[in-house]
């Protein structure tokens, strides 16, 4: 039954992406990627990863693709626009190039040893029994990573800032 | 009296240093005191120089007044100086030129002066260090470091297409000495690899044996550099360009010290490092070649230049053919006449690029068609002009004829046909330098604006008597000038003539080391 | 289940190259940068059931960044198309050549 | 005898040199002022005669065989090759100096009266002293290159005179024409100074000259090429064809500078140096019959010119240039005394001749200036009948004329006769023909010089005046300050030849009313036996006959009594005919034309010499320099350039392909990983 939804969200993942790459409009791309993502929400449920889920769903899905979606709108993008896409050529190259990629990248994961079983899962399993599945991430990010999450949120403030200079007309 | 001053010690390092003071005295006063504290360094700088010819050993032809310090020890690069016959006098021809150079320039001057007489003093930094230099890394960077203010000095305060100059200099000058650097990379190299000592002394590359094949291409890169830098034909065409843009002192200092750097290269490195390609017929017949190319074919298109700094930018290049003949004539004759030559032509032709500029400033053009019977209202301009002019074609009693005859007569030693050919330089210089004589200082004044057409101010005579001076000193008393050289010309061909001969043909030994007559010279 | 989840992260990584080689978009290149980030969080994810949790460590970490690009790369487009009127990449020619 | 000790020998030459600063200073500083210029400048010179004369003396009283060299400081010392700052005196350059300093200062009087309304007159006289001192150096100097230095010296002074009047354009061309013609002939001189120091190693006369017959082989190339080059230097210097050409444009200077460098001094340098070198000369027959050969060629040509000139300083010019191949012909034939002798007699009338000429075209200008006519005042055609005004002018100027016509007892007729008579009497040896040759054209051309200079006398002194008629009555003699000197040359022109008067004529009737004496014969002896006695080993003895026929007293007594007819059929034919003045004269057509305009031979050089090296010139200029070699670099600028912007077409701008690249770059790096 896992198995069989893994092969569905997957489909509707790639199919999303390929259906973004072929859009006209940035509007439906932005759609067609907000379908990928919430089937990649899917899948990291099925993963057993369900803050990370969650995340994705409000974090990528809600936040990031609303500010992408104002930014559309802010610039008036939704009509009027002239074909972006580059030749047939260029878009059999792309995907043959990045058909290659894809296959040498996971060709990687198959060389034998590359991936071994160190348990993750059970220990993964058990940490969301026993702290919930935010308490399982939660954990480690402010023990052992707590340094760089200080780092993160720098970097926030940062881009906040830098984004709001950009933005502005005059500086 | 020197010693108890320690002048040995520290007069070339000063020489380098005072300078550099001065630019920054002169960067951090205002600019209405520039000139005065430019002058006022170079002059320093020239009374510090003095010494060097009095307190020179003539009889030893052997490194002088030496230093050793470590700069980049790791990398056997040390601070290394010193002077001999062969530099001693170009240092003095700088520092004795820099006072005149600057003092011509007050007029010419007018934009940021600041800035003009900081380059000028860094300028001579370069230059001094250059021929001082007895580290093949610390003379690189001197050799180098000297371009950056010519190329400021041609591309700020330069004529109309100053930047095509400034650029078409810089480019010429760095491609020569970038084969160069190659060159004395591969020394460096080889040099570790047989002895394991990392080292760029001059003397300690002099020793490294070179192949028949590798002397050949060495030589090529090295002759490159110093054949732009001279200039011989046909790498002469930037030098018309530059002078003609070139600000008056700019093309003072470029004609009459920089392109010495060439002649000075060719002794100091080629023959020494080289012998074996330095004495190859085919070589030699080329590079004779393109000497009588530049003493006749430059004479020649000197002779019909409109432009009176070109004009003369021409006869430079034409003088240096003699250098090259001199050189390569392997005999102490033109060696001598080579560096009389070289002297007599800083001497001549930086009389002769102020009096153009004194002209310029007056008449604000350079055409020679825009002059003519100024002779009649600048009487005494007209002198030392014409005084400057056959002393520039080798008159005799200046000290054109001296380096020429010189020169030649070393030359017919071992070439003969090439001495005739070159001697007919000499009606040349005649042909392109008495119809300018003429057609500016003689002829009717028609033009009116020349009429009232000021005379030689005072600056402008203690700016010329010197340099007329020493063209008379240099053509009725030569002697102290050859007795200074002679020692280490004679060493520098006996050091040609030893490794070429045939008992060191067999290259695979360090040969000995030359030797240096002054306990101070020894390398480390 | 981990090894496809890493062909399935292999391939919207190559979506999200092929769309950054093909579009001109800015905004939509933007998008495939996002696939691409996604892309590699779903391996960090998949991998995690073999390592443990700090796969979804990372993948927090990899958000905030995304969203930092993203607020930055969206003013930038902003601004660029202030000057251009345009957020197709032919237009932003100013310092070719 | 005693010992011979120079007398301040350095002073004489250092006189003249300290007259130049001070006259300088005085140009500069004060130019209108003429006190100190008219003391100064002749008093130098004529201090440095008194020396000379102190040490001619000298000499005389003493037994002096070898010369006496006074050396000073070290010049030039490299290597082997040691040049002192010497001089050198000996009977040669004691002639010399004698004849420079003494006809020097009377032309220095001469100028003070020509020079008097000049605003350059303390310039002048500077230059004039420059010079004395480059001419005296180039005479005394012990060795080559000191004489080239003053070779060359008196080269420049030359060209500062000649354009003295620089505001004139033809003048100053003419100054310009002179050093470059000159520095053609002056590379020989160097290159026979290489030569001599590569085969001999030294370039002190006495060294060489002591060496030179055992090293160098009767004939053999090295010493010919060496006297060859010599000679180009001697060709330039003393107008020979084909150098001649700046000669008759160097008339463009001040008479009393025609007078002391174009005729008496400078052009017969080219002279001594054939007789300094009279050793290697007399090695190298082929040498010595090209001088001969050359003097005599220029003797003939120079002269049918000076038949139809009417510039009267012109006349004089291509009569100089005549009279010095007259003594190349003597130095050539080994005659090097008698070369010498009519250099000196020459000095004296021919520095009598433009001196005298100088009075004529001074006189002729004031009358012209007081009317403010524009005529020619140098055109003998305007002249005429000037007997009237300038008597002694008149006087002394025949007496010139009778010099240099060969006319019994003036001073040309003993000097003239034997060069012509040596060149008979060297017709022996391996060509022996060409000096026939050579003795027939001389012969020839002394009857030219006959005819042209009596002509000149008729034109400008006797028939009519032609001046016009207001300007006649300002026409009167030159102030004694300028015909004072005329006098005395004019005597030195009569007894100047007795000092060395031949055998066979010494001993003839009528003729032998002047004693036979060969006293400069004996004096220069010292000099020239080296010489002889090559030649005499050599070539073998002297002919006691002419080719003809006859002896020595014969063909002087032909060539006299043709000389004598010439002149007198000249005078008296020329003397009735009517001149007209120059602006209603005809230029001559024909074959006269062709003379009148010195057989084109300015125009022939212009067309094959300075045409095309203009033309290459500029040629080279504008194409090869500009052009080709430029072109080359700048054609490497433009060719990296143009890669510069082949490759940067690669940097689309398009993020799109940047991108692409970074891909393909990753997947190259991952297919190196995974091997």
């Amino acid at each position: 039954m896992i198995e069989l939804l893994w092969w569905v969200f997957a489909a509707l993942a790639i199919g999303g992406g390929i259906a973004m790459l072929m859009s006209r409009t940035p509007i439906a791309s932005l759609l067609f990627l907000v379908l990928t993502f919430f089937s990649l929400s899917a899948i990291y449920v099925l993963l057993g990863a369900y803050f990370i889920a969650a995340l994705q769903v409000i974090v990528y899905a809600g936040a990031i693709m609303v500010l992408f979606l104002f930014t559309i709108m802010l610039l008036n993008l939704g009509h009027d626009y002239r074909n972006d896409l580059r030749g047939a050529g260029w878009i059999i190259v792309a995907f043959t190039t990045a058909g290659v990629g894809a296959w040498a990248v996971s060709r990687a994961f198959g060389v034998e040893g590359a991936l071994v079983d160190l348990g993750g899962a059970e220990r993964i399993d058990a940490a969301v029994t026993e702290l919930n599945a935010v308490g399982a991430v939660a954990m480690p990010l402010f023990r052992d990573y707590v340094v760089p999450f200080e780092l993160t949120s720098i970097l926030l403030l940062v881009a906040i800032i830098g984004a709001v200079l950009l933005a502005k007309r005059r500086v | 009296m020197l010693e108890s001053i320690g002048y040995p010690g520290w007069a070339l390092t000063a020489l380098i240093v005072v300078p550099l003071i001065g630019m920054v005295a002169v960067l951090a006063g205002d600019e209405a005191r520039a000139k005065h504290t430019a002058l006022g360094f170079t002059l320093v700088n020239a009374l510090l120089s003095l010494p060097l010819w009095f307190g020179f050993n003539a009889a030893s032809g052997g490194m002088q007044f030496a230093v050793n310090a470590p700069w980049i020890p790791g990398w056997g690069i040390w601070y290394r100086l010193g002077v001999d016959g062969i530099s001693v006098l170009l240092v003095l021809l700088l520092t004795m030129l820099m006072p005149l150079a600057v003092l011509g320039s007050y007029r010419y001057i007018t934009r940021r002066e600041r800035a003009f007489y900081a380059n000028m003093l860094l300028l001579e930094t370069g230059v001094v260090g250059a021929f001082m230099a007895l580290d093949m890394f610390l003379f690189f960077v001197f050799f180098e470091l000297m371009l950056v203010p010519m190329y400021f000095i041609i591309g700020i305060w330069g004529g109309e297409r100053r930047v095509y100059a400034a650029i078409k200099f810089f480019l010429f000058t760095g491609v020569g000495s970038l084969l160069m650097l190659v060159g004395i990379l591969y020394l460096f190299f080889k040099h570790r690899a047989l002895t394991g000592d990392a080292s760029f002394a001059y003397f300690d590359l002099l020793r490294v044996p070179l192949t028949f094949t590798e002397q050949y291409w060495l030589f090529g890169g090295f002759a490159l550099a110093f054949l732009i830098k001279l200039p011989v034909f046909p790498f002469h065409t930037w030098l018309p360009d530059a002078h003609v843009e070139a600000p008056t002192p700019g093309s003072v200092l470029l004609a009459s010290v920089l392109l010495k750097l060439g002649g000075y290269g060719f002794l100091r490195f080629l023959l020494p490092l080289f012998p074996h390609a330095a004495t190859h017929p085919t070589i030699v017949g080329i590079l004779m070649f393109l000497g009588i190319m530049g003493i006749i074919y430059c004479a020649w298109v000197a002779a019909v230049q409109p432009d009176a700094k070109k004009l003369i930018a021409y006869t430079s290049v034409s003088h240096m053919g003699f250098v090259v003949l001199g050189i390569f004539a392997l005999t102490i004759q033109g060696a001598q006449g080579a560096m009389i030559v070289m002297l007599s032509h800083g001497l001549s032709t930086g009389a002769m690029f102020l009096l153009l500029g004194m002209l310029y400033e007056r008449r604000h053009t350079r055409l020679i068609a825009d002059f003519g019977g100024l002779a009649a209202v600048a009487p005494l301009m007209a002198t030392a002009f014409i005084i400057t002019a056959f002393a520039s074609i080798g008159l005799p009693g200046t000290s054109g004829f001296i380096g020429e005859f010189l020169a030649l007569l070393g030359t017919f030693q071992t070439h003969p046909w090439v001495a005739i050919i070159a001697a007919t330089g000499v009606i040349f210089a005649a042909y392109y330098m008495l119809p300018m004589v003429q057609r500016i200082w003689f002829n009717r004044l028609d033009h009116p604006e020349n009429e009232r057409l000021p005379d030689l101010s005072r600056r402008e005579i203690a700016v010329l008597a010197p340099l007329i001076a020493g063209m008379i000193w240099m053509g009725v008393y030569p002697k102290p000038f050859l007795d200074r050289t002679e020692q280490t010309l004679v060493q520098v061909l006996e050091t040609v003539e030893i490794r070429t001969s045939p008992g060191m043909a067999a290259l695979n030994v360090l040969p000995p080391a030359p030797q240096a007559a002054d306990p101070g010279a020894a390398v480390q | 289940m981990i090894t496809q989840s890493l062909w399935l992260s292999a391939i919207l990584f190559g979506l999200g190259v092929a769309g950054v080689v093909f579009r001109r978009n800015a905004i939509i290149l933007f998008m495939c940068i996002e696939l691409m980030l996604n892309a590699v969080n779903l391996a960090f994810v998949a991998i995690s059931r073999s390592v443990g949790i700090d796969g979804q460590v990372f993948v927090f970490f990899v958000m905030a960044v995304a969203a930092a690009e993203a607020a930055v790369g969206l003013a930038i487009v902003i601004s660029v198309f202030r000057h251009t009127e345009s957020v197709d990449t032919r237009d932003f020619n100013l310092l070719r050549w | 005898m005693n010992e011979f000790h120079p007398t301040l020998l350095w002073a004489i030459p250092l006189l003249p040199l300290l007259g130049c600063l001070i006259n300088m200073v005085a140009a500069f500083g004060a130019p209108e002022r003429k006190t100190i210029p008219t003391l100064v400048g002749p008093s130098v010179v004529g201090i440095a005669f008194v020396i000379a004369v102190v040490n001619f003396v000298g000499m005389l009283g003493a037994d002096l065989h070898a010369p006496v060299v006074e050396r000073y400081f070290q010049w030039i010392a490299v290597g082997s090759l040691q040049i002192d700052a010497a001089l050198q005196l000996d009977q040669l350059s004691i002639v010399m100096t004698l004849i420079i300093t003494g006809v020097g200062f009377l032309i220095h009087v001469f100028s003070i009266g020509y020079m008097k309304a000049d605003p350059g007159y303390a310039r002048y006289f500077s230059y004039l002293n420059l010079f004395v001192f480059f001419m005296l150096v180039l005479v005394l100097g012990s060795s080559y290159p000191l004489m080239f230095v003053g070779w060359e010296g008196v080269g420049l002074c030359s060209y500062l005179l000649i354009g003295f009047w620089f505001k004139d354009r033809e003048k100053a061309d003419a100054g310009k024409k002179a050093f470059i013609v000159n520095r053609i002939g002056d590379v020989g001189f160097l290159i026979a100074m290489f030569m001599l120091f590569s085969n001999l190693g030294t370039l002190d006369f006495i060294p060489i000259f002591e060496t030179a017959p055992a090293t160098f082989a009767y004939g053999g190339a090295v010493v010919t090429a060496i006297t060859l080059f010599f000679f180009i230097g001697a060709v330039g210097k003393s107008a020979q064809i084909p150098l001649y050409v700046w000669l008759p444009d160097a008339m463009a200077g001040p008479t009393p500078v025609s007078a002391l460098i174009h005729a008496a001094t400078m052009v017969t340098a080219g002279v001594y140096l054939v007789a300094r070198s009279s050793v290697l000369f007399a090695l190298a027959p082929v040498s010595q019959i090209t001088v001969a050969g050359i003097g005599a060629l220029t003797a003939l040509f120079a002269a049918t010119i000076g038949l139809v000139q009417t510039d009267i300083k012109k006349v004089l010019a291509y009569s100089t240039v005549s009279q010095l191949g007259y003594m190349f012909i003597g130095v050539g034939v080994g005659a090097f005394a008698a070369g010498i002798f009519h250099l000196m007699t020459h000095a004296f009338f021919k520095a009598l001749l433009f001196l005298g000429s100088g009075a004529v075209i001074h006189a002729m200008h004031e009358a012209l200036h007081h009317t403010h006519s524009h005529a020619d005042a140098q055109d003998m055609r305007n002249m005429g009948g000037l007997k009237k005004y300038m008597p002694v002018t008149w006087v002394t100027m025949w007496i010139g004329t009778l010099a240099i016509a060969g006319i019994w007892p003036f001073a040309g007729f003993f000097s003239k006769d034997e060069i012509i008579w040596m060149a008979a009497a060297h017709a022996v040896g391996p060509f022996e023909t060409w000096f026939r040759v050579v003795w027939v054209i001389a012969l020839i051309a002394a009857l030219l010089t006959a005819f042209y200079m009596t002509r000149l006398m008729v034109m400008t002194f006797h028939g009519e005046n032609r001046t016009g008629e207001r300007e006649r009555g300002y026409l009167r003699e030159v102030p004694p300050v300028m015909w004072v000197p005329l006098v005395v040359l004019a005597v030195l022109s009569v007894v100047g030849g007795w000092i060395n008067v031949p055998e066979a004529i010494g001993h003839m009737p009528i003729l032998g009313w002047i004693p036979h004496s060969e006293w400069l014969h004996e004096w220069l002896h010292p000099l020239t036996e080296t010489a002889d006695g090559i030649m005499l080993q050599n070539a073998g003895e002297l002919a006691e006959q002419a080719p003809l026929g006859g002896g020595a007293g014969m063909w002087a007594a032909i060539s006299f009594a043709l000389a004598t007819a010439v002149v007198v059929i000249t005078a008296s034919t020329l003397g009735r005919r009517r001149f007209l003045p120059a602006d209603q004269a005809e230029t001559p057509t024909g074959f006269l034309g062709v003379l009148y305009n010195k057989w084109y031979v300015d125009e022939i050089y212009d067309a094959i010499v300075v045409r095309p090296v203009l033309a290459l010139s500029r040629f080279f200029a504008r194409y090869i320099d500009r052009g080709v070699i430029d072109g080359l670099a700048n054609g490497a600028g433009y060719a990296s350039r143009a890669f510069g912007w082949v490759n940067s077409r690669v940097q689309t701008g398009l993020v799109n392909g940047y991108a692409f690249m970074i891909v393909l770059g990753a997947l190259l790096l991952l297919a190196f990983m995974l091997g």
